[in-house]
Formats: structure tokens, C-alpha cells, sequence
């Protein structure tokens, strides 16, 4: 009983749990930190389990629809509305699931990392419940089908995002970074809203299903089209509108920067979804595929060229974050730019969005691997600084262990997941492109130069005296971390089944328009 | 130079907006079926006479969830960034 | 005999625009201060000509919000202004 | 008499009164002349076309007795009254605020100081 | 043309919010750039929702006309209460910034660079 | 407790005012009626404390709300009238000679206070500056100020209303 | 035909209140003109028939709006210099 | 074995499980080889000792390279490059703003002229 | 600092018929333009008036910041629980649980133009309350928090 009420309504629930979790996490924040921390553990695992469930529940019957405010969750149409949509409908396919997933795994993750505060830490009630709410706008963007909702949520997960990332207002720097992080947002959030009002004034609809089967590409949709994809594209941190994004990475505490990381990529989603689902085959898909292959491969070259100079490491691990962003990009516009021909679908471009959509999820684990084990080092060294780290390997041993996983994930380095990833993308883009495929290589090596430097600085060499008392960081940080490495063995060693488990259906779902518009319209 | 190209993205991007509000059809939109069957059906719907209200509290009453939660944000936001500073053995560097 | 109502509306705007000129020049804060509540209080006539005219009695809520609720930012202006903030 | 010729008339006073009024905001020398103007004669022309359409929503009323005219008339009589208090009380808010950022005002005598001393 | 005069005015206050945000160096001055171009979107989201010679959809003592549309009404509702909650962080945020730094120039406001 | 009751009374009478029209009570429905009534209390607990400030109950005395309402309609109205055709003038000419004088009218309460300062504004070319709370004397701005208040210290009531003698009806009404 | 005079008026009167806003150096003025903006876009969009978000746009653009820039602007003036002024 | 499955790229394969097994024998290999020698230098003689070309032996502090010395030669060699890459990450907010309203302007120039 | 006794007489006559007004909003959202945003925003105005009228101090005493964030927490808690019932009772997630269900607010409402009754509208007036409540709290709190760091800069 219990059970079918919770499947059949898991997509209302997915938001409903966390937001529940964050409006209540200040009134339990009163009674104290143990009961506090136990709702928080509470509300991410019920979390993890309805997106497991809604998960499973996708993975075998296929889209999930769900129409808030009707009698019947599961019909989207009124039977007297003429065959559209009037309420907001969550539309839950492959891709949606797969994110939500995703992004309901960092978000547990992020909470256990997050629970041995400080001694002296204030405003911890705030900072967990702004956490949730973070989880809850990337929930509700990847699963929504309402273009008007994925603003509401999108300007969520902006400003809970920025006000976390400004939790250390001491010495002002964390709110400047801040500050840049949601004044970009909200313009990039207002534009998309003007593109939002541009499709509702012509076709009437915010459904996407609904105005994906009214579209006619006009030069209206045009301007909409490069709207919404620059917005998104600049939330997901592709590089001429990098910028924001190693200041913001860089100063947010650690578990903050290992879900922020999650939030462009559900900007990227958006992206996506736009993209192939929205516009779809009326798209001009090879200059569109091309414009974001463009974008994908900069990104990947500055950011990595940028990420070799720093000497903050979170800053480099940002600018290593643009550079994996890039790669998704790469394989998801090659994806694109071949959409229109079967042949090469077939050939190379489903590989090529299979390798972009592994890369996404390989990104979101072990780069915050990555940025958790930065956290540690900061949590114990207290200090960022390269140049004055050193010699921490003697006392941390399991972060050493965590950060070495990491480290040659992210450089591709086999058996970790980063290789069966970016493998897929050399190959499929050589067969697109072979110079791309090339950069895309020269780029994983600088990756693995700049964090063998890393590695060195940090870990290596004799044990230094004002790291005397350092010893290893408590044990929910290292569940936290250790989950993550756990994830990140796993995907690399069994990448054929993670691919044809969950890769290859949602980007199945991405490819196939029309599948879209019939679960929501009812058959083209 | 910096100057110029500011100029001209603003002017490359006022062109397009005021291409698009030429383009649009003020007044009389070409769909209006959703709109319209919030119009006739909301009373009896929702049981609100004021549609608007219907559809904010109603059809679009998710919409409404996330508004508030936007709003319950900031609050947060607000009073985390202006808290009571209680975090002197915290040592950052940032340089 | 014709409808004062909309033309009524025309001269309310028009004397909006012609304050705006104070609030252009306004030497100092206050004399901007003036205009802004002279804008005030033709924009509330106009909204009560407009439910008139519009017969669309509910419109005079909007009206009474105004008439309330301007006085706030008045106050707040001239609290910043006199140094008593 | 003919209700359309009082709501004329009450409009007209109204409209004249609001336009001396902006007239005045544009003439005046010092901050508080112009309150001058912009309370008194902004004031009561509003209080004027509140009345007009006071006026017509009675006329209706006769006519029609609808209760949205009643609605109409109370709302508008109160919005009369928020607009005629507020407005007073926000022009001395800012002429108080004004003498106190130290803006002096134009004239031949000037009492103020002798409080401000002490 | 000259009938679209709503939705041009909106593209205008889009415009004058950038120009705003892009020119001016003072932080609150680009806060109330960004609130400028909303409000323009905000005005671009019930003009969308126009229809010429309607009422407001309030059937409360309502003339019998057509109504307009209700949907970009409420949009615009939900637009202008997340951009009070923005305006709102984002000038708490300048506070803090001015109480560290001590200055609002967006031009100071670079320690995080390169 | 009686501050209470009278804010909660007031606000119920406001709010009738606001829904009349809606039933066949009288003039509303007896939703609004219950709804009214708990929206009396509730405002009467939230704001009795701010709106009966000074803590007497002197406003409650119904005849002093009807002398409120001859006076506005009434003495003021007329002074109201003068007072723009007075100020329409001088926009039209330009003749202008202001300044800044004393006046104090020997009123003690917070309410009369706010009455008269109230009317002054709305009234014959002058306006409420500033107001010692201590002594009660008013700083009022006149748009002309003749010979003879520029030369006295204190003015008179004569020289500010020019018919009726508006601080001593405040007196009747507010103590 | 006086409907279109009237969003003539009104728009113009936006457009130039924006305009006021992007030209003031000093930051209450600019405040002041956002208010006067907040103000004629409540009017415009009753034009447009929308009296929810009129009132939305009244209540939150003039009272709270206003308050929320002016604590802003008083907390990021230096203490020596609004004396000096 | 279902397990054992490949990574199946359409043009090639690779194998995880066959690969880590590979690794273990190539590191048992190498355990083997390196058991094979002396486990300990002979005591009393200088062969434990670092030899610097005849120079003292710098305590180990100084022997860490620094980080930021780790690419000196990379960095040299891209020196035009990071010469105008650098200055352009200029951290004020509206520089930040002017990228995305010209990549903005680009996208629009392509999607309309397209 | 407090400004004038006249403003602050004013803005003591001026709060209760603000609330009042406000909560009229608020309640005939269904009925007349306004519902739980302008409502609860006209409310939270009543309040910043009382924060412009008197000094920090006297505000601090006299308007719990508690009271303000704990009147939110309760407006989102009553808004996602009644969305929530709609599930127990078999609608999906923001169903209109109460529509016509008769008692208080179940008066089922015609098609077409009329005066309108307050208690139609099933779930519509609870979910405008609860926005009411909660924007009245998150209003008054953001003023109320930012006016306090001015304090402590000055």
C-alpha cells in the first residue's frame, strides 16, 4: 500500500521531501546538532531512495508522467482541454531519471561530508537547509517539462547556491565571489525568461512537449533558441563566460563546491534538453552542433591551460571543472551536429552523446571527489595554498588514497571511469572530426601535468613542522569521500554495464523527439 | 576598443529584442486554446472568480511552491551572510 | 455629451510626464523627493479614472495600495535624507 | 441637477487643480515651496476627482443599484482619505528631512535655527 | 508596428538594464540595472498576454468582454516576488562587500582574479 | 486589554467598510462577517500596542468621531478651498515671500498634534516643518509671511488659519 | 485612438524614468527614479488589464523595493562623507 | 561472463577486467624482479648516503620544488599565450557581464543570419 | 533614530487599518485582484512603517525577529502540508482537495460574471493564507535583518 503511493507519486515526492527537509531544518536546528543531523542524513537518503525508485521505475516502463493538481497524477491530458496540457507536468524519461540520480547521490554525499562542522562554525541551521534547497532546485530542473518551472527552479539553485557559496563572509572574498555567482545568474535567469515569454506568446504553452510539436523556427525561435542556450550554456561554465566559475568553486566550502558542480551540469542538462528536445530536428543542428562543439573545445583548451598556472587548488580543480565541461560538450555537439543523418547517428554520434552523458556523470563523481578531498586538506592544513602545502601524505594516508583515485580519473588514466568515458569520446570525434579528437587528448594530458604537480605539492616530500598536528579528518568525511572513490572504481571497471543501464536509454530519450512529445500529447 | 565592443553587443542585442517585439502580434495571439480553457473552466474548476488566482494557486500552483521557496532562500541567504561573525579560530587563506 | 473619463486619464499622464522634469533637474534630493510624490498622487487618480472608465470596479483596490503604500518609501527617503537612519 | 454636469464639474476642478499643481513643481524656488504646491493643490485635486467620481458611481447607483457601484464608492472614499493623510504627513516628513540635511530655505524670516542651536 | 509599442517598450528597459549594468561602476546602481531589465521582462510577460479590447480575468463584477490571458499574469506575479527575493541577497551581499572592503566600485571588487 | 478591544472594534468597522456589498446581512454575507471578526482580533493583538500609543482612551468616545467628521468636512473643507485658491495664485503670479515662523497652539497630545499638523498642511499656504516635542511650539512654513509675523516671536492663530480657529476645534476633538 | 495616446504617455514616461535611473550619478536620486519607474509600470500594466500584478508591482515596487535600495544606499555611504555633503 | 563485459565504442574495445588483470601479473612481475636484489645496503660503508656532485646536502624543505616552479618551462614557453590569457580573467563583474552579452550577440547573429 | 512623534503617531493610526487592508487582500484573493503575495506584502509594509518610524532600539524590543521567521517557517509548512493532504486524499500533489466538499470553504461556484462569495474556492484561500504568512514574515525579516547590520556598521 505504502509502496504503490510512494512509486506513484515519486516525482512529486522527490521535491516535496527536501523541500519539507529544508523549511523544517531551522526549527530542529533550535533543538540542537544531533537531531539536526539526523534529519539531514533522513532527508537525503529518503531523497536517494524516491530518485532510486523513480529510477527503477523509468528504467523499466519508461517515462513517468506527472501532472500536479489533478485527479489523476498519471494523465497529463483533461479530456475537454482539446489535447493540451494546462497544469504543470513533470516529465520524467531516461535522462531526467539518470540526472536526478545523479544529482541525489552528491547531494547525500554532500550532507554526510558536511556534518562535522567546526568547533565554532555559525549558522549551520542555514547552511543545511540552503543545502537541501540546492538539491531541490537541481531536482526540479532536471525532472520538470514546464519551461516556466526550470526558471523557478533554476533561479532556486541560484540563489541558494550563492548564498552558499558566500557562507565564509570573514574576510568578504567568498561574498564577492558570491555576489558574481548570482548577479550572473539572476541576468542569465531574467534572459531566459524573456525567451520563456518570447515561445508562450507565439504558441500559447509552456509545455515543452506542446511547443516542441507547435514549432515552427521562425526567427522568433531563432533569437529564443541562441537566448536560452547562451543563459544555460553560461550557468554550465563554458569558457568565453567562464569566469565566474573558479571564483565562486574556489571560495565555496568544499561540499558546497562538490554539488555546485552537479548544478552547472543540470544547467547543461538544460542545455540538452533544449537543444535536442525543444527545437530537435527543426533545429539548424549542424551550426547549432558546431557552435557548441566550438564552445566545448575552448573550454576545454583554456581551461585546462588556465588550470596549470594556479596555485589555489580549488581554483585549479575549477578550472579543471571548465575543461571537463568541455568535453561534454564536445561529445554532446558532436552528437548534435549529426542528428539529422541516421547513417552517422548510427555510426558515431549516439556513441559520441553516450560518451558526453557517461562524462557528465564520471565528472559529477569524481571531481567531487576531487573538491572533497581539497576540503579535507583545507579542514586540517587550513590553507589552499600550494606553495605552502606539503608533505601531508605522511598523516593522511586514506585522503592520499581518495585524492590518487581522483586524480587519475580525471586524467583519463584506465581503469577509473574518466578513461571508458573520454575513450568513448576520442574515438566517436575522431570519427567526426580527427583534430578534434586530438585536442581532446593534447587537453587529458595537460590534465594529468597539472595534477601530478598537485599531487607533488600537497602530498609529497618530507613532513613539514607546522603540519605537526595534523592527523586524518573525521569519519563522516572520509564515508563521504570513500563513497564517491567507491562510485568511481565501480564506473570505471564495469563501464559496458553502467552505459547500457542508464546511458544509453537517456540518450536514447535525448535523441528521440517524438518519443517525448507522445508520452506527454498521447501519440503524433 | 573595449568601449566599442561594448557598444556594439548592446547594439547587436537591442536590434534583436526590438526585431522580436515587431515580430510578435500584440493584442492577438495566434494560440490561445490553454488560456482560454483556464478561462472557461477555471470557475468550475477551482472555484476561484479571480482567474489569476486560479491559475497561481491551481494550475501553476507548483510554480507557486517554488516562489515561496525562492523567497524562504533569501531569507536564509540574508541572514547567513549577515550573521554574527562567532569564527575567529577559523584561519583562512585565500591568496 | 462625451466620456471626461479617458481624456481626464490623457491630462493625468501628461502632468506625470511634466513632473518628471522636476525630478530631471530637482537640485537636490528632497525637490526629487517632491516630484516623486506628486507623481504619487496623480498616479493614484489616474487608477481610480481608469476603473471608471474601464468599468471594471476592481480596479480601485490597486488605488487604496497605492495610496497606503507609497507613503513607506516616502518616509524611508526622507528618513536617509534627514540622517536618521 | 444632471450628475454628468457635477462629475464635469468636479473633474475639471480636480484636473485644474492638479496641472497648477505641476505647474507649481516646476516654478517654485526651494524644496519647500513646492511642497507647497504639490501638497495643497495635488491634495485637493485628487480630493476633487475622488469626489467626481464619487459622484458618479451615486448617479449609478440610483439608477442601477448594483452593489459593485457601493464597492466602487467605499473603496474610493477610503482611498480619498489614505491619499489626503498620507499626503500631509509625507510632506512634513520631508521638509523636516530637508531642514535637517541643511537645504535653507529662501524667505525673509526664519525661526528654525534658534531650536536647532540648543 | 506601431501597435507593438508594449513589447518594444519592454525591449527598450531590457535594453537601458544592461546599458545600466555594462556602463555604471557603483554595485547598487547594477543591482538596480538588473531589477530594471526584470521589470522589463516582467512588462514583456503580460503584454504577451494582451488581447485586444479584453478585461481582466476577474469574473468578480466583471463588463462581459473576452478576458485576457490569466497564465502571463501569473508568471509575471512569480517573476516580480524572485526579484525582490534577488535584489534583496544581492544588496546584502554589497553590504557585506562594502563592510570588508570598504568601497562599492565594482572595480575594487577584484581579489579573485587570474 | 481596552486598547485591545478598541483597535480590534475599529478594524472590524474598516473591514465591514471594505466588504460591504457582498451578502444579505445588511449589506454583506455572513462569511465576511466571521472572517471580519477574526481578522478584528487579530489586528487588535498585533497593533493595539502602536495605535493607542499614548495609552488613553479618549478617542473612544463616538462623539468625538462625530465632531472629527463636522470638522473635516466642515472648517477644514473651507480652509482647504482657500488655501488652493490662495496657492493657485501664487503659482499663477510668482509673488512669493516665504519663511519660517513659530506658533504654538497649546496642544499636549500626541493625536492633536498630528490633527493639527495635518491641517495646517492641507491649509492656507503653510506647512508643518518641525515640531518640539517638549514644548509644543510648531515650525511652520508660510508661503507669504506678512509684516507683522516676520517682526513677532511667536505667531498667532490668526495669522496662520485666516476663518476658523482650527487648533481650538483639535482641542475639542483630541482632549 | 485615445487608448493608444494613453500608452504613448505612459511608456514614454517609463522609458524616460529608466532612462533617469541609468543617467544619476547620485544613488538616491537613481532610488528616487526607480520608484517613479516601479510606479509607472504599475500603471502600465493596469493598462494591460492586469490588476494582480498591478498590485504585486505597487505594493512590493513601492513601499519595499524603495526601503530594501535606501538601506543599501545608507549602509555603502561613508560615515565622513554623508557629513561632509 | 556478463561481467567481464567490454567497452564497446563501435570502433574499438576495451576491456577493464582483462586490463587490471594484466597490470597484477605485470606488478607481480615487477615484485619478483625487485625481491630479487639485496634488501639492505651493507652497513658501515657510504652507499646509504645521497651523493651531490661533492656539494652539502640541503636540508629537505629545500629540496621540495615549490608548485608554482613545478611547469616553469611550460609556462615560459607559452608565455605569449598566458601574456593575453591572464589579463583577461580580470575578476570585476562587469567584464564578467560583457562576455556573456557577446557571446549573447554572436549566438544571436548566428541563429538569425543561419 | 525615531523620526518626528508626528510621523510616529502617524504610522500608529496608519498600521491597523495597513493590516487590516492586507489581510482583506490576502482573504479575497479568489474574489478581487490580490491573494497571498500583495497581501502578505501590504502586511510586511505595515511593519517596515514601524521600523521607519522608531528607533532600532524600540523595534528590537518590541518586534520579535523570532516571531517574523517562525510565522514564515509556519505559512511554507501549512502551504507544502496542504498540498501534501492532496495525496493522502488521492489527487495528485496540489490537488483541490476541498472543492465543493461543502462545509467552510466548499460552496461550489457558477460559471460566470457574479458578486462572488468568500468561502468558494476549496483549497484556494488556505494556500493564500499560507503565502500570506509566509511573505508578511520573509518581508518584515529581510528589512528587519538588513536595518540591524546598518546599526552595527554605523
Amino acid at each position: 500500500m505504502i509502496g504503490e503511493f510512494w512509486s506513484i507519486n515519486a516525482p512529486a515526492l522527490l521535491i516535496a521531501i527536501p523541500m519539507l527537509g529544508a523549511f523544517a531544518t531551522p526549527l530542529l536546528g533550535k533543538m540542537g546538532k544531533t537531531p539536526r543531523n539526523l534529519w539531514i542524513l533522513l532527508i537525503t537518503a529518503l531523497t536517494f531512495a524516491t530518485s532510486a525508485l523513480l529510477a527503477a521505475e523509468v528504467y523499466t516502463t519508461g517515462p513517468v508522467i506527472y501532472t500536479f493538481g489533478a485527479v489523476d497524477p498519471a494523465v497529463a491530458l483533461v479530456s475537454d482541454s482539446g489535447g493540451i496540457p494546462v497544469r504543470i507536468i513533470f516529465n520524467v524519461d531516461a535522462m531526467s531519471a539518470f540526472m536526478a540520480l545523479m544529482a541525489s547521490v552528491v547531494g547525500l554525499v554532500a550532507g554526510i561530508y558536511s556534518l562535522p562542522s567546526g568547533k565554532m562554525k555559525s549558522g549551520r541551521d542555514g547552511y543545511f537547509s540552503l543545502l537541501l534547497l540546492l538539491l531541490v532546485g537541481i531536482l526540479g530542473m532536471v525532472c520538470t517539462g514546464d519551461l516556466f518551472n526550470f526558471f523557478v527552479f533554476l533561479e532556486i539553485s541560484s540563489l541558494a547556491g550563492a548564498a552558499l557559496v558566500a557562507y565564509r563572509i570573514d574576510k568578504g572574498v567568498a561574498v564577492e565571489a558570491g555576489l558574481k555567482y548570482a548577479f550572473l545568474s539572476s541576468l542569465a535567469g531574467l534572459i531566459f525568461l524573456y525567451a520563456v515569454a518570447l515561445l508562450y506568446g507565439q504558441y500559447d504553452s509552456l509545455n515543452i512537449a506542446v511547443i516542441a510539436e507547435r514549432m515552427q523556427f521562425g526567427f522568433l525561435d531563432k533569437v529564443a533558441l541562441a537566448l536560452f542556450l547562451t543563459g544555460l550554456a553560461m550557468k554550465a561554465g563554458a569558457v568565453p563566460m567562464h569566469f565566474w566559475m573558479p571564483d565562486t568553486y574556489s571560495m565555496a566550502p568544499s561540499a558546497i563546491t562538490a554539488f555546485l558542480v552537479v548544478s552547472s551540469q543540470a544547467s547543461l542538462y538544460g542545455v540538452f534538453r533544449i537543444a535536442f528536445t525543444l527545437y530537435g530536428l527543426r533545429l539548424n543542428y549542424v551550426t547549432v552542433g558546431w557552435f557548441i562543439i566550438i564552445l566545448g573545445v575552448l573550454s576545454m583548451l583554456v581551461g585546462v591551460s588556465m588550470a596549470i598556472l594556479q596555485e589555489n587548488v580549488k581554483r585549479l580543480m575549477a578550472y579543471h571543472s571548465i575543461s571537463q565541461t568541455g568535453y561534454m560538450l564536445l561529445g554532446v555537439g558532436v552528437g548534435l551536429a549529426v542528428l539529422g543523418d541516421p547513417a552517422m547517428m548510427e555510426s558515431f554520434g549516439l556513441t559520441a552523446m553516450e560518451g558526453g552523458l557517461f562524462h557528465l556523470v564520471n565528472n559529477a563523481m569524481y571531481k567531487g571527489l576531487l573538491f572533497l578531498t581539497a576540503g579535507a586538506i583545507f579542514f586540517r592544513a587550513g590553507t589552499h595554498n600550494l606553495n605552502k602545502l606539503g608533505g601531508l601524505g605522511h598523516s593522511m594516508k586514506l585522503t592520499m588514497l581518495f585524492f590518487i583515485i581522483g586524480a587519475l580519473a580525471i586524467a583519463g588514466i584506465p581503469p577509473f571511469n574518466g578513461f571508458s568515458s573520454k575513450l568513448m569520446i576520442y574515438e566517436s570525434v575522431f570519427a567526426f572530426n580527427p583534430l578534434l579528437a586530438i585536442i581532446a587528448m593534447v587537453v587529458s594530458i595537460l590534465t594529468l601535468a597539472s595534477f601530478v604537480k598537485v599531487f607533488h605539492a600537497i602530498f609529497m616530500g618530507p613532513k613539514r613542522g607546522e603540519y605537526a598536528g595534523v592527523n586524518e579528518v573525521p569519519v563522516p568525511m572520509l564515508a563521504a569521500m570513500g563513497i564517491l572513490a567507491l562510485l568511481t572504481v565501480l564506473m570505471g571497471i564495469f563501464p559496458q554495464q553502467f552505459v547500457d543501464l542508464m546511458i544509453r536509454p537517456a540518450a536514447g530519450a535525448l535523441v528521440n523527439q517524438g518519443s517525448y512529445i507522445a508520452s506527454v500529447m498521447g501519440g503524433l | 576598443m573595449k568601449k566599442v565592443l561594448t557598444w556594439i553587443f548592446v547594439a547587436v542585442f537591442a536590434a534583436s529584442l526590438l526585431l522580436c517585439a515587431a515580430g510578435l502580434e500584440f493584442g492577438a495571439p495566434a494560440y490561445r486554446d490553454m488560456d482560454d480553457y483556464m478561462i472557461a473552466h477555471g470557475q468550475e474548476e477551482t472555484g476561484a472568480n479571480n482567474i489569476v488566482t486560479a491559475v497561481v494557486f491551481d494550475y501553476r500552483g507548483f510554480d507557486t511552491l517554488g516562489e515561496a521557496t525562492v523567497l524562504f532562500t533569501a531569507v536564509l541567504g540574508i541572514g547567513l551572510v549577515l550573521r554574527t561573525l562567532a569564527m575567529e579560530d577559523e584561519e583562512y587563506e585565500y591568496e | 455629451m462625451i466620456d471626461p473619463w479617458l481624456p481626464a486619464l490623457v491630462v493625468l499622464l501628461t502632468l506625470i510626464l511634466v513632473v518628471m522634469f522636476r525630478l530631471l533637474w530637482g537640485p537636490t534630493v528632497p525637490d526629487r523627493v517632491v516630484a516623486l510624490d506628486a507623481i504619487n498622487t496623480f498616479t493614484v487618480c489616474a487608477i481610480l479614472i481608469l476603473g471608471v472608465a474601464y468599468h471594471e470596479t476592481v480596479l480601485v483596490d490597486v488605488a487604496i495600495v497605492y495610496a497606503l503604500l507609497s507613503f513607506v518609501g516616502t518616509l524611508y527617503l526622507a528618513k536617509v535624507v534627514g540622517r536618521e537612519i | 441637477m444632471d450628475t454628468g454636469i457635477l462629475i464635469l464639474i468636479f473633474l475639471t476642478i480636480g484636473l485644474v487643480a492638479c496641472t497648477l499643481g505641476a505647474v507649481g513643481i516646476l516654478r517654485f524656488p526651494d524644496v519647500y515651496t513646492r511642497l507647497h504646491a504639490e501638497t495643497k493643490l495635488g491634495t485637493f485635486g485628487s480630493i476633487c476627482i475622488c469626489l467626481g467620481v464619487i459622484a458618479y458611481v451615486l448617479s449609478e447607483y440610483l439608477t442601477d443599484g448594483g452593489t459593485r457601484y457601493l464597492v466602487l464608492g467605499l473603496h474610493t472614499l477610503m482611498a480619498m482619505i489614505a491619499l489626503a493623510f498620507t499626503n500631509a504627513l509625507g510632506a512634513h516628513a520631508i521638509s523636516r528631512a530637508a531642514y535637517r540635511a541643511g537645504i535653507k530655505p529662501e524667505g525673509v524670516v526664519d525661526r528654525l535655527p534658534e531650536v536647532e542651536q540648543k | 508596428m506601431f501597435a507593438n509599442l508594449p513589447f518594444i517598450t519592454a525591449g527598450i528597459l531590457i535594453i537601458i538594464g544592461i546599458v545600466t549594468i555594462v556602463t555604471q561602476h557603483n554595485l547598487i546602481k547594477m543591482v538596480m540595472g538588473l531589477a530594471v531589465v526584470e521589470a522589463g521582462v516582467n512588462l514583456m510577460l503580460v503584454a504577451t498576454g494582451y488581447r485586444e479590447g479584453g478585461a481582466a480575468p476577474i469574473f468578480t463584477n466583471a463588463p462581459s468582454t473576452e478576458m485576457v490571458m490569466p497564465t502571463a499574469q501569473a508568471m509575471a506575479l512569480t517573476n516580480i516576488v524572485i526579484g525582490i527575493a534577488t535584489t534583496a541577497l544581492l544588496l546584502s551581499f554589497i553590504l557585506i562587500i562594502f563592510r570588508k572592503y570598504g568601497s562599492a566600485d565594482v572595480r575594487d571588487m577584484r581579489r579573485l582574479k587570474g | 486589554m481596552k486598547s485591545v478591544a478598541a483597535t480590534a472594534l475599529l478594524a472590524f468597522l474598516v473591514y465591514l467598510l471594505l466588504t460591504a456589498g457582498s451578502g444579505h446581512v445588511l449589506f454583506w454575507s455572513w462569511a465576511e462577517i466571521v472572517a471580519g471578526l477574526v481578522i478584528g482580533l487579530v489586528v487588535g493583538g498585533l497593533s493595539a500596542s502602536w495605535f493607542c500609543s499614548s495609552g488613553n482612551m479618549r478617542m473612544a468616545h463616538p462623539f468625538r468621531w462625530l465632531l472629527l467628521a463636522i470638522y473635516s468636512a466642515g472648517p477644514l473643507f473651507v480652509e482647504i478651498i482657500r488655501a488652493n485658491v490662495y496657492v493657485s495664485i501664487s503659482v499663477i503670479t510668482g509673488n512669493i515671500r516665504p519663511g519660517i515662523v513659530k506658533f504654538n497652539p497649546g496642544i499636549n497630545t500626541d493625536l492633536g498634534k498630528l490633527l493639527l499638523a495635518t491641517s495646517i498642511t492641507l491649509t492656507p499656504g503653510t506647512l508643518t516643518v518641525e515640531v518640539d516635542d517638549a514644548t509644543g511650539v510648531f515650525y511652520v512654513h508660510m508661503l507669504n509671511v506678512d509684516e507683522k509675523a516676520v517682526s513677532k516671536e511667536m505667531c498667532d492663530t490668526s495669522d496662520i488659519f485666516a476663518f476658523f480657529n482650527l487648533p481650538a476645534w483639535i482641542w475639542r476633538i483630541a482632549e | 485612438m485615445i487608448g493608444m495616446v494613453i500608452q504613448v504617455l505612459t511608456l514614454s514616461g517609463l522609458i524616460l524614468s529608466a532612462g533617469l535611473v541609468w543617467y544619476f550619478r547620485d544613488l538616491l536620486s537613481a532610488a528616487i527614479s526607480f520608484g517613479v519607474f516601479s510606479f509607472l509600470l504599475s500603471m502600465e500594466v493596469l493598462f494591460l488589464q492586469a490588476p494582480d500584478v498591478a498590485i504585486a508591482e505597487a505594493s512590493i515596487g513601492a513601499g519595499l523595493t524603495t526601503a530594501v535600495f535606501i538601506i543599501a544606499i545608507r549602509a555603502t555611504q561613508k560615515v565622513t562623507e554623508a557629513d561632509g555633503e | 561472463m556478463a561481467l567481464i563485459a567490454t567497452l564497446d565504442t563501435g570502433f574499438g574495445a576495451w576491456n577493464p577486467v582483462i586490463w587490471i588483470v594484466t597490470m597484477m601479473v605485470a606488478l607481480v612481475i615487477a615484485w619478483l624482479i625487485r625481491s630479487r636484489g639485496e634488501s639492505v645496503q651493507p652497513p658501515g660503508t657510504e652507499a646509504g648516503k645521497p651523493y651531490l656532485s661533492g656539494n652539502d646536502i640541503p636540508y629537505p624543505e629545500e629540496t621540495h620544488v615549490a608548485a608554482s616552479n613545478l611547469y616553469w618551462g611550460f609556462t615560459d614557453a607559452m608565455k605569449r599565450y598566458y601574456g593575453r590569457a591572464v589579463p583577461l580573467h580580470t575578476g570585476i563583474l562587469t567584464d564578467y557581464v560583457l562576455w556573456y552579452i557577446g557571446v549573447l550577440a554572436l549566438a544571436i547573429i548566428m541563429a538569425g543570419v543561419l | 533614530m525615531n523620526m518626528s512623534s508626528l510621523v510616529r503617531t502617524g504610522a500608529g493610526i496608519l498600521m491597523p487599518f495597513l493590516l487590516v487592508f492586507g489581510f482583506y487582500i490576502v482573504l479575497h484573493g479568489h474574489l478581487t485582484p490580490g491573494g497571498g503575495f500583495q497581501g502578505g506584502a501590504v502586511i510586511a509594509t505595515a511593519f517596515v512603517l514601524l521600523m521607519v518610524a522608531y528607533s532600532y532600539e524600540i523595534i528590537w524590543e518590541r518586534i520579535s525577529l523570532e516571531f517574523l521567521k517562525n510565522t514564515e517557517t509556519l505559512g511554507l509548512m501549512l502551504f507544502i502540508l496542504t498540498a501534501l493532504i492532496a495525496l493522502v486524499a488521492g489527487l495528485a500533489f496540489f490537488g483541490n482537495w476541498l472543492l465543493g466538499a461543502g462545509g467552510l470553504f466548499g460552496t461550489p461556484v457558477s460559471y460566470g460574471i457574479n458578486p462572488g462569495d468568500l468561502n468558494t474556492g476549496g483549497v484556494i484561500p488556505i494556500l493564500n493564507i499560507a503565502v500570506g504568512l509566509d511573505v508578511l514574515g520573509a518581508m518584515s525579516v529581510i528589512i528587519l535583518t538588513m536595518l540591524f547590520a546598518v546599526r552595527r556598521d554605523a
